[in-house]
């Protein structure tokens, strides 16, 4: 019961979906449209969980005054400030004027984008002391790789003069021929990978996602 | 301790120092760089640029915040060109974070086409953009693949009422377009993998033409659909969008951003070849010592 | 520069203000950086909630319950059907008790199968088929040396498009030791790829540059906007509060960074 | 005739036409008082059912009229006009310009919606040639009784379908090969002899080893992966006795490998060196974990650093504070834009799919040996497919490409 059934839904919807890309006529067209508004729903569920378990861990790390804990306190503060606000102060729940709300708007305005574009951008930093620290041309290849980054990191450069167009020229070449057929195996692997996997979970021989018993 | 082994282990702070101070001196320093453009970035251009009036096209900004330095300003870019072109644009968002931003830049769309313009010669009077009348914003759906294949079949499935709440029947614009066929193009720009999904899900059973505008990540990696034609279009990062900025006059932060990148590149250049001259010679004093 | 709303200022002041508290984190993980980082972890949540209620509850699951009412458990719509993925949405929250947690099993196990199945035709005909298909294409044997400086559409970058290719897919072959004829091809598919990293490398150097570039023009941005003395004391002030309160930080660190003889502390 | 040309004159005046072709017009209409006229009609129209679609559609095909382009050159446009009845109300489809010589009519599938076009009914079709004179055009004999009908099976995508159902085969047989205990051959990998080297260079100087697991969740492909290969390292440094550190950002994770090596160190006869506090967790915010793992490497200065499984953007100062702490590096990830950064900062790399093959070789668990198979097979398949299509159509045979077309 607990096992059985799931693995055989996941074994008829699977090769249901299989073959229903294989046949257009309009009646498997609407079972397919039927599932895919299911999918919406479930889905939806199952993402709330991830909020769920951040509540929980937050509101653990307060309980237990665990170290740091009054940050956690500021992730609460922040989600239900946000909930209050895109409720529109809980006044309007089936409607969706609280996605008009001023402080909603402003909180991901001026709060969300500039500390998570921020946050990305410390990469740059990140990349420049590998680049005088870390990258080393260790091996042939790795040569290899630093000579393919330079002819692309130079490609806009303008102070090249004469040289430049023809590191324009080797720049697209080199993306338009080599880099096409590395990156053509890749997405050949990839894609072959990924049937493998999902045919391997529809088939019942990959159980992670069940969970243990 | 030679001159190397003591670089190599200055504290890494010194070098951040050094790069913030390269490029916030070249963002003060006013100077312009050429842009040269590539007809990958080209196609998109021409495509959009030969679309007839109240031709209608599928702009989908599926970028989180991380991502908005590079591809916010493809989408200003694309769709001033488009409204320009008096186009019908349907945006949706397909990323987490998205509708915010994508409601932040319809907004300053719309005001900076009000005003009076001219691109390449051609003048253009402003015009008020009017939701429901010139563009339809469709806001967010989680699991991107199956919105994908559900606006294949109809755009009221996955999305029944627009992201104002009010339902798709009821919006003039939107009378008479079912799903793909109805539209030109579909220009997807993100920074994550709904790329591959546009592509498997979309393009490849609904067969649109699609252009993707992508993060400098992933530029490189999605040639090969250019290739096989699976993709008609490919702006790769600031670049791209730079390239796109000169295509439509329209100059705009891209282009401002690609010469201070021009000083950064030269920085990380400048160390990538220190770093490694200085490896190379402690590895032959190293290789010296030691004889195998 | 018309005079800007006392409103807007304080929000893009605080904009600038959490900005200038992550960079902080170059100099080395501090209070600043945690409270941002918690905050916007929160706010992001927060945000994710609203959008799912709005966008994606609220249209998709609740309109079309809409004619019926709570007390027949919204059996009595016009489309009572939408009330069984309500159901199973609501069995994916047992996943968390340790004793129910099986329950969950059959909500996901639908989802898997049904994604899955979607995947699998789409991923094989757009990764493998169509490539493949792409791979076979005549090549311009007249213009073998191709015109100009490395001409991308001559004959010779087809042959080593579909070289490369074979090559590169050969190196990913874990059935055939790389040794004899093998290991040429190996090689060279290796090198190919090398290649396509560095490609990737570049465009990625670029793409993280440009995010520290836009973050500069956004700060940029705030103080040509925000510097106006005219404006009254009350800018002022604030503009002043959000450097001067890094001012004062990077004092105290100089302060101790003379004191340990210039060794910056971890 | 006064009349006659009177009423031209006033509905030009009236602008109903729009003005530039009322201007041409006011010329040609005061000079010849003939009626203009009227061009050859469509010829050879045909429509049949759209193949591989749901129904709801006929594609209909005609020779242009001779008039359109040459002899009058009058013709502007066509119009395609259905009926239900040969002789019925004719009701216009569709306006195309002039030049076309096919068009798909498509209908609601719908009842309620007002195009409905309904399945296994007669419908007959004309095609008007037209004119820039609204009232001067000529119709195409009709053509019908055709029925719209939606196919079972969709032609077009055979191709895949043979793709598909022969990767299942093969991954399913060699599965079963591999449960049998037939011995399936995986070449070895440098990384994963490098790993093997690495714990020897450790154990002689007396450093630990640091297994880092990366960013994925317990149902990541490359996780799964990583916990084969930090079970091989957990046996090998149980024997040699050497230290072993593994900070876990995820907690379910963490779970996971502490099991991992609990029975990795049973494996080697020293169930008792194994300790609670090796896997711990550290946090879960991406940049508090690299800062709290990069103190440890400073702090440890570990003789080998092993990143293996999902990695993201902090790949890159992972690797950087390793090189500087001087130990030996092997990384594995199967996302392709970190890969660049390992390879340049890492002694060793994994590329891809080279982690999933080294843990099928390390693990030589059936289920991950038979699929690892049957994806190379499949690579086999593919470069065979591919050489042969490049030869046939590079000298001009086309059947064989076109075996692979897919319409849609």
């Amino acid at each position: 019961m607990k096992r059985q059934i799931p693995l055989a839904l996941v074994f008829i919807f699977g090769i249901f979906h299989i073959f229903q890309y294989f046949v257009p006529h309009e009646s498997s067209e609407w079972l397919y449209e039927f599932f895919l508004k299911w999918i919406y729903i479930i889905g939806i569920f199952a993402l709330a969980l991830g909020i769920w378990s951040l509540i929980r861990v937050s509101w653990d790390k307060v309980k237990h005054r665990r170290p740091n804990w009054p940050y956690a306190l500021i992730t609460l503060g922040g989600l239900f400030a946000m909930i209050i606000f895109g409720f529109d102060y809980f006044r309007h729940f089936f409607t969706a004027e609280g996605l008009q709300n001023y402080m909603f708007r402003a909180f991901f305005d001026y709060i969300l984008i500039p500390i998570q574009s921020t946050m990305f951008s410390l990469l740059a930093f990140f990349i420049a002391s590998a680049a005088y620290r870390a990258f080393r041309a260790r091996s042939l290849l790795a040569t290899l790789l630093l000579l393919s980054a330079l002819i692309i990191m130079l490609r806009f450069n303008p102070y090249l003069g004469f040289f430049g167009d023809y590191m324009e020229k080797t720049a697209s070449w080199l993306l338009n021929v080599p880099n096409l057929a590395a990156k053509r195996a890749i997405i050949i692997g990839v894609g072959l990978g990924m049937v493998a996997t999902s045919l391997k979970v529809m088939l019942g021989i990959e159980r992670q996602y069940l969970g243990k018993d | 301790m030679n001159i190397f082994d003591r670089m190599m282990s200055l504290d890494r702070r010194w070098v951040f120092l050094l790069l913030a101070v390269v490029c916030v001196v070249t963002y003060v320093w006013p100077f312009s760089i050429p842009i040269r453009t590539t007809d990958e970035v080209e196609n998109i251009f021409d495509f959009i640029d030969t679309l007839k009036e109240g031709d209608y096209i599928f702009l989908g900004i599926d970028y989180d915040p991380n991502a908005l330095a590079e591809l916010h300003p493809m989408t200003y870019a694309i769709a001033e060109h488009a409204f320009r072109k008096k186009l019908k644009i349907i945006f949706a968002t397909l990323s987490q974070n998205g509708p915010g931003m994508a409601d932040q830049a319809i907004r300053d769309i719309t005001d900076s086409v009000k005003l009076d313009r001219t691109y390449n010669g051609v003048f253009y009077p402003g015009r008020t953009i009017v939701n429901g009348v010139d563009y339809v914003f469709l806001g967010y759906k989680p699991y991107f693949a199956l919105v994908i294949l559900g606006m294949g079949q109809n755009f009221r499935i996955p999305f029944p009422t627009d992201y104002y709440g009010t339902p798709l029947d009821s919006i003039p614009m939107m009378k008479g377009i079912l799903n793909y066929d109805q539209i030109k193009c579909v220009v997807d720009i993100t920074a994550g993998n709904v790329a591959d999904a546009w592509i498997s899900y979309g393009q490849g059973r609904y067969n649109f033409p699609l252009a993707l505008g992508l993060t400098g990540v992933m530029g490189a990696d999605y040639y090969p659909f250019l290739n096989s034609r699976q993709i008609f279009g490919l702006m790769g990062g600031l670049l791209g969008a730079a390239q796109y900025e000169k295509l439509s006059d329209n100059p705009g932060p891209a282009m401002d951003g690609m010469r201070i990148q021009v000083y950064a590149h030269i920085v990380i250049i400048f160390f990538i070849i220190i770093g490694n001259i200085g490896f190379l010679a402690s590895r032959k004093k190293r290789m010296g010592k030691e004889v195998k | 520069m018309e005079a800007m709303s006392f409103g807007t200022f304080i929000w893009t002041t605080l904009g600038a203000f959490l900005t200038l508290c992550i960079f902080s984190f170059l100099y080395r993980d501090n209070v600043f950086y945690k409270i941002a980082e918690h905050l916007v972890v929160g706010v992001s949540a927060g945000y994710f909630v609203i959008i799912l209620w709005h966008n994606g509850l609220q249209p998709n699951l609740f309109d079309m319950l809409k004619d019926g009412n709570s007390y027949f458990l919204w059996l009595n719509s016009a489309q009572p059907w939408y009330v069984i993925p309500a159901i199973l949405g609501a069995m994916m929250w047992t996943r968390f008790s340790k004793k129910w947690s099986w329950v969950s099993r059959w909500p996901i196990a639908l989802y898997m199968g049904i994604a899955t199945g979607v995947a699998v035709p789409l991923e094989m005909k757009n990764r493998v088929n169509l490539q493949l298909y792409a791979s076979m294409q005549s090549l311009d044997w007249g213009n073998f040396f191709g015109t100009g400086f490395l001409d991308a559409a001559s004959g010779l970058s087809g042959l080593i498009v579909f070289l490369g290719t074979l090559a590169a897919l050969f190196y990913f072959f874990f059935s055939k030791e790389h040794t004899g004829m093998f290991k040429g091809a190996a090689r060279f598919g290796i090198w190919i790829l090398m290649i396509g990293f560095g490609a990737s490398f570049g465009y990625t150097v670029m793409g993280r540059i440009s995010l520290f570039v836009q973050r500069i023009q956004y700060i940029g941005d705030w103080t040509k906007v925000t510097w106006n003395p005219s404006s009254g004391g009350g800018f002022i002030t604030f503009w002043f509060l959000t450097f001067g309160i890094f001012a004062v930080w990077a004092i105290y660190e100089i302060i101790k960074f003379f004191r340990n003889r210039g060794e910056i502390t971890e | 005739m006064k009349l006659k040309i009177l009423s031209i004159f006033c509905s030009l005046l009236l602008g109903i036409v729009p003005l530039a072709i009322a201007q041409e017009n006011a010329d040609t209409a005061s000079v010849d008082s003939t009626a203009v006229a009227s061009p050859a009609p469509v010829s050879q129209l045909t429509a049949v059912d759209t193949d591989n679609d749901h129904g709801h559609s006929i594609s209909l095909k005609w020779e242009p009229s001779p008039d359109d382009g040459a002899g009058l050159k009058s013709v502007i446009g066509y119009e395609v006009y259905r009926a239900e009845s040969p002789g019925g109300p004719f009701v216009i489809r569709a306006a195309l310009p002039s030049g076309a010589s096919s068009h798909i009519d498509v209908g609601a599938k719908e009842k309620e919606s007002g195009d409905y076009m309904a399945d296994y009914t007669d419908y007959y079709y004309k095609v008007r040639a037209i004119t820039a004179d609204s009232l001067v055009y000529s119709d195409s004999d009709v053509f019908g009784p055709v029925q719209c009908y939606g196919q079972w099976f969709n032609t077009g995508r055979i191709p895949v379908l043979v793709f598909v159902i022969g990767f299942m085969c093969t991954t399913i047989l060699l599965i079963q090969k591999a449960k049998s205990g037939a011995k399936l051959f995986v070449r070895r990998l440098a990384g994963i002899e490098a790993v093997d080297e690495a714990i020897g260079r450790a154990t002689e100087m007396g450093k630990p080893i640091l297994y880092v697991l990366g960013l994925g969740t317990a149902a990541d492909i490359a996780t799964i992966a990583s916990y084969t290969i930090l079970g091989r390292v957990a046996k090998k440094v149980a024997e040699y006795q050497t230290r072993l550190i593994v900070p876990c950002y995820d907690p379910i994770t963490m779970t996971v490998a502490q099991e991992t090596v609990k029975t990795a160190y049973a494996d080697a006869g020293r169930p008792d060196d194994y300790n609670e506090d090796m896997v711990y967790f550290v946090t879960q915010s991406q940049f508090a974990y690299v800062a709290a793992v990069n103190g440890t490497m400073l702090r440890e200065r570990p003789a080998t650093n092993i990143y293996m499984g999902l990695f993201y953007a902090e790949s890159l100062i992972l690797a950087e504070t390793g090189a500087l702490a001087g130990s030996i590096q092997i990384s594995g990830t199967d996302q392709i834009a970190q890969i660049p950064f390992f390879i340049v900062a890492c002694d060793y790399t994994l590329i891809g799919e080279e982690l999933y093959a080294a843990s099928a070789y390390l693990g030589r668990e059936p289920l991950l040996l038979g699929s690892l198979k049957a994806q190379d097979y499949a690579k086999a398949a593919f470069i065979v497919l591919a050489v042969i299509g490049f030869l046939t159509i590079n000298f001009g045979i086309d059947w064989f490409k076109q075996l692979f077309y897919i319409s849609n």
